[in-house]
């Protein structure tokens, strides 16, 4: 395993240790692992806290900031939360409006937030309104099951429902807002390499040079299929058909985003853009705004994924509004 | 005769037993869940576990509930994933269930083992076939409580459990995952053992090892 | 060779346009491979016009923009432009005021941006100085070499200028400027794993699973050094002795950056800016302002470098003026 | 007798076959780069040839300093790197030194080339020892100029030009850089032949190729 860490089993605290050093505008709380904003928001604005296993940066803590998140707790790497950390930062940015979990559907995740809204309304009497990202449709959906994992879909929920927290909008609506765009969203990704974790020494998966994994998600586990290694442009439609077959995205404008898993470089992922907008323009679907980059990675994996967001003109609106955080910066 | 009871000091051992082999089987669990998962399950079990025996170090629990309350809130509190609140609720329960005793019988304990169980299922509405630790756990209380209804100890009822326990683990490798991490995987999942039905086998080796020889 | 691409031959145009698709705000003339800012300055304003091989993105082309540079050239994957296009950029940013190229020492790159130099004077007659960069230690620098490798400072260098230029400094001034950023900016990097050059189609080095290289810059060339690998905290030794070493940084305010290498995810490269910045405050270096993230690229390749610039108010107020760019994005 | 021109169809085919003999050796060329360079010399020259040979299948040349005026030019505006202006100076320099003429005699085209190593000193400062295109270039116009001295054909000399072009690219494993990405690598750089010398070689090699048999 070759990666800039001193010990496995602290690779965590270590990097939230560098984060803080390098973004005096947010504050962390290294004993229960939270991140703020070094300077809150005042009272009346809904409080949103979002969280997961770490491994996914700038994903969350790198969204906490003017117009997005005012808390983020972080989780050993690919394992989510407590509920501890969530009630504490829960409690933190309760600012009497209250607070809004956002919450990727990973069993693990769902639990420990539920947790955490349960501890901390029954602690401090806190209003707590779920939203729960499921987006992926690399996973086949049913009843029975856990359901689609959340992925992209909660960058850009993140970034849209927070500039309308930051509007000073109730907490009924901002939850409303946050289911609107949860279903709005649908992801798929791909990669070509597996991670490795920490602790865990080595690749979770084998991939041999001349294949690739199809509908990963963003900790490692397998796909949905091997195939073999293939051209940017076949890629691009391994990714786009999924999408585009699950939803409708030709009567609205679109917010595209092409993610880096966190081991390629930008070079391919402006590639994989202009594959993706290609057929995505081909299909009738009108890009609106776009973002190409590493957004929610899945530590040294190299591959991409693609989300791509139903919006409407309020939520280009709130898109475009104002937003000053390490990971996303505009307008401020 | 059958034994019929188990003291505070033997359900404390059980626990250091089960941190043992948590610990020692920390990487093989990871390597499960890499198949099928995240390639975590065996760190956060083995950091949860460790917190657990670190806390019962400092000061030792002289209940039951005392000991399993302060189990499962530490699990809750230092695991997270999947497994932190899992297990975490299974050992609340079973604080509750056996209430503020320095010892429990045979039939409280099973009853306790299976508050246990129904907290899991309560928080990850699990059923059996799911491929999760509810495919270890169910079986085996269900031999465990055969065992004392027939009249065994509860240490043989104890063995009972882990010999179904195992059967239960392995079974889970034929089938497709339809809760937690793996039901990504949807068929890919099939052919794999499920690393939480294989800690949940840990934990009732554990309880076998501790009573064995009584 | 696992990469995001179509054709290894193609990878700069088919990158070029995934780039033009994502980035509305430069405009790229796809012919000559130069990206401009779509919205130019108005006259009197000092061109500034960079550019080098691709594969270092978001260099230089992602450093477009208001507050950085109005054009950059974009050569093959580590080879630097030709003077045509150097040339071509130089004509159509000469605003009157004069042009100012940006060049990282590298025989290739001086020696194409000097012919585009004579060119454009010869043609037009435009005023053109030059700075080169030559900031990493891990080359000894002498008279007898071609000098010292230009790498990190050209970013910061990049940023600085920038500002003054777009304060409407006249040409003479921001050449002064840009050579007392380049004097007072050191760099030294490493890497875990070689890149690969697309055309190339396997790893410029062999690099055991058990060891490093020291002193890499950032063409995938061999470091100095090979080293066992160790832990973050003696990396970051590595890397800061050096550069300290040859530059006292304590007498005045410092701008760090902690650059990754293009296959580093951001939770390593937080965790080794927390070993860093650990080393230089115990060296009695300030650290004003710092940047942590993927800036001047390897390719692929696992690593990351460190860059220090011994600054002044004046520099530090150019390092906070406004900038809009792909790569870099504050105060606007 | 000794054959003592070098006509139009001559230098186009040097040309030619300089193209062939870099597109054969890309990889290799790319190989030696990798291991004191950046890996992209032999993408540089095929790169470059490539377009210099189109755009003399565009066109034929019909005089001396149109072909290799188009081909310097080329090259400049198409390889970018190191080996762009050094050699597309080298053969600006060529075709500037021979002028508009369809052929040339041995003497002629010795002064050239010798025009076209300045160039590349010119440009690139480079100096006998730092282990960089000049020392294949600088021994293969002496023993050149010695064989042409001698009285040696044109063919002749350039065979004796060849073989010193290979012997001084041999000679540049042991060197350490001075010149070039190479140089970055310090005592790291020995032990490997120099790219750029060895394209020059294979310059020497087209010319030897084109004229053998005459
Ligand atoms: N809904 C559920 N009910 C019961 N057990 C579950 C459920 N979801 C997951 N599990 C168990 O949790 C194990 C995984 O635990 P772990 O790897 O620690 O958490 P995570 O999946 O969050 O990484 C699985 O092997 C499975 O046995
Ligand atoms: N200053 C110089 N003078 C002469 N030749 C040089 C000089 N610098 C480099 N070279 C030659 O150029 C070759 C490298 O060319 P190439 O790889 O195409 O360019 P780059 O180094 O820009 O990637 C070297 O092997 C060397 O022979
Ligand atoms: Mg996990
Ligand atoms: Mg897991
Ligand atoms: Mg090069
Ligand atoms: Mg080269």
């Amino acid at each position: 395993m070759k990666k800039l860490i001193n010990d496995p089993d602290r690779v965590l605290a270590d990097s939230l240790v560098g984060y803080a050093a390098a973004h005096p505008e947010v504050r962390v709380d290294h004993e229960n692992r939270i991140v703020y904003r070094a300077t809150p928001k005042d009272s009346g604005k809904v409080g949103l806290v979002s969280g997961g296993g770490s491994g996914h940066e700038p994903l969350h803590g790198g969204y906490v900031g003017l117009g997005m998140l005012d808390a983020a707790a972080a989780g050993e790497v690919f394992t989510s939360p407590t509920p501890d950390q969530v009630q504490e930062a829960t409690k933190n940015v309760d600012f009497g409006a209250g607070v809004l979990h956002i919450v990727k559907n990973y069993t693990g995740d769902v639990m420990n937030f539920e947790m955490a809204a349960e501890l901390a309304s029954a602690e401090t009497g806190a209003q707590v309104e779920t939203v729960v990202v499921n987006d992926d449709v690399a996973v086949q959906d049913s009843l029975y099951t856990a359901g689609r994992r959340g992925v992209g879909t909660t960058v850009l929920l993140e970034k849209i429902v927070g500039a309308a927290a930051e509007e000073g909008r109730p907490l009924a609506e901002v939850a409303a807002l946050a289911r609107q765009v949860s279903e709005s969203g649908r992801s798929m990704g791909m990669a070509l390499t597996s991670c490795t974790v920490p602790a865990a020494g080595k690749p979770t998966f084998d991939l041999p040079d001349d294949e690739m994994e199809i509908g990963i998600g963003i900790h490692g586990e397998p796909g949905r299929r091997r195939v073999p290694l293939a051209p940017a442009s076949d890629i691009a439609r391994m990714l786009v058909e999924p999408v585009l077959a699950d939803l409708d995205f030709t009567a609205s404008p679109a917010i595209v985003m092409l993610n880096g898993m966190g081991g390629s470089p930008l070079i391919e992922l402006y590639l994989m853009y202009g594959e993706v907008v290609k057929l995505l323009e081909a299909a009738g679907v009108t890009v609106a705004r776009r973002l190409v980059g590493d957004f929610i990675t899945s530590l040294d994996m190299a591959g991409c994924s693609l989300t791509v967001l139903k919006a409407d003109d309020e939520l280009i609106r709130l898109w475009d509004a104002p937003v000053n955080t390490p990971g996303l910066r505009w307008g401020v | 005769m059958a034994e019929t009871t188990i003291g505070i000091a033997e359900l404390t051992a059980w626990l250091r037993r089960f941190r043992e082999l948590v610990g020692g089987n920390r990487g093989y669990l990871t390597e499960l869940d890499s198949a099928i998962g995240d390639a975590d399950h065996g760190a956060n079990m083995d950091r949860g576990m460790a917190a657990v025996v670190a806390k019962l170090e400092e000061t030792p629990a002289e209940t039951a509930d005392d000991l399993f309350k302060r189990t499962g809130m530490t699990l809750v509190s230092t695991v997270g994933g999947a497994s932190g609140p899992l297990y975490g609720t299974f050992f609340l329960r079973l604080g509750t269930s056996l209430g503020a005793v320095a010892e429990a019988d045979a039939t409280a304990f099973g009853a306790a083992l299976r508050a246990g169980l129904e907290g899991v299922v309560q928080r990850g509405k699990a059923e059996a076939g799911d491929k999760t630790m509810y495919d270890a756990l169910a079986p085996a209380l269900e031999a465990y409580d055969g065992a004392v209804a027939g009249g065994s100890s509860l240490a043989e009822a104890a063995h009972a459990a882990l010999e179904a326990a195992a059967a239960g683990r392995d079974a889970t490798v034929p089938l497709v995952a339809r809760k937690g991490r793996a039901s990504y995987l949807g068929e890919r999942s099939a052919g794999h053992l499920d690393p939480g039905a294989t800690s949940a086998t840990l934990l009732f080796q554990a309880l076998d090892d501790t009573l064995a020889g009584k």
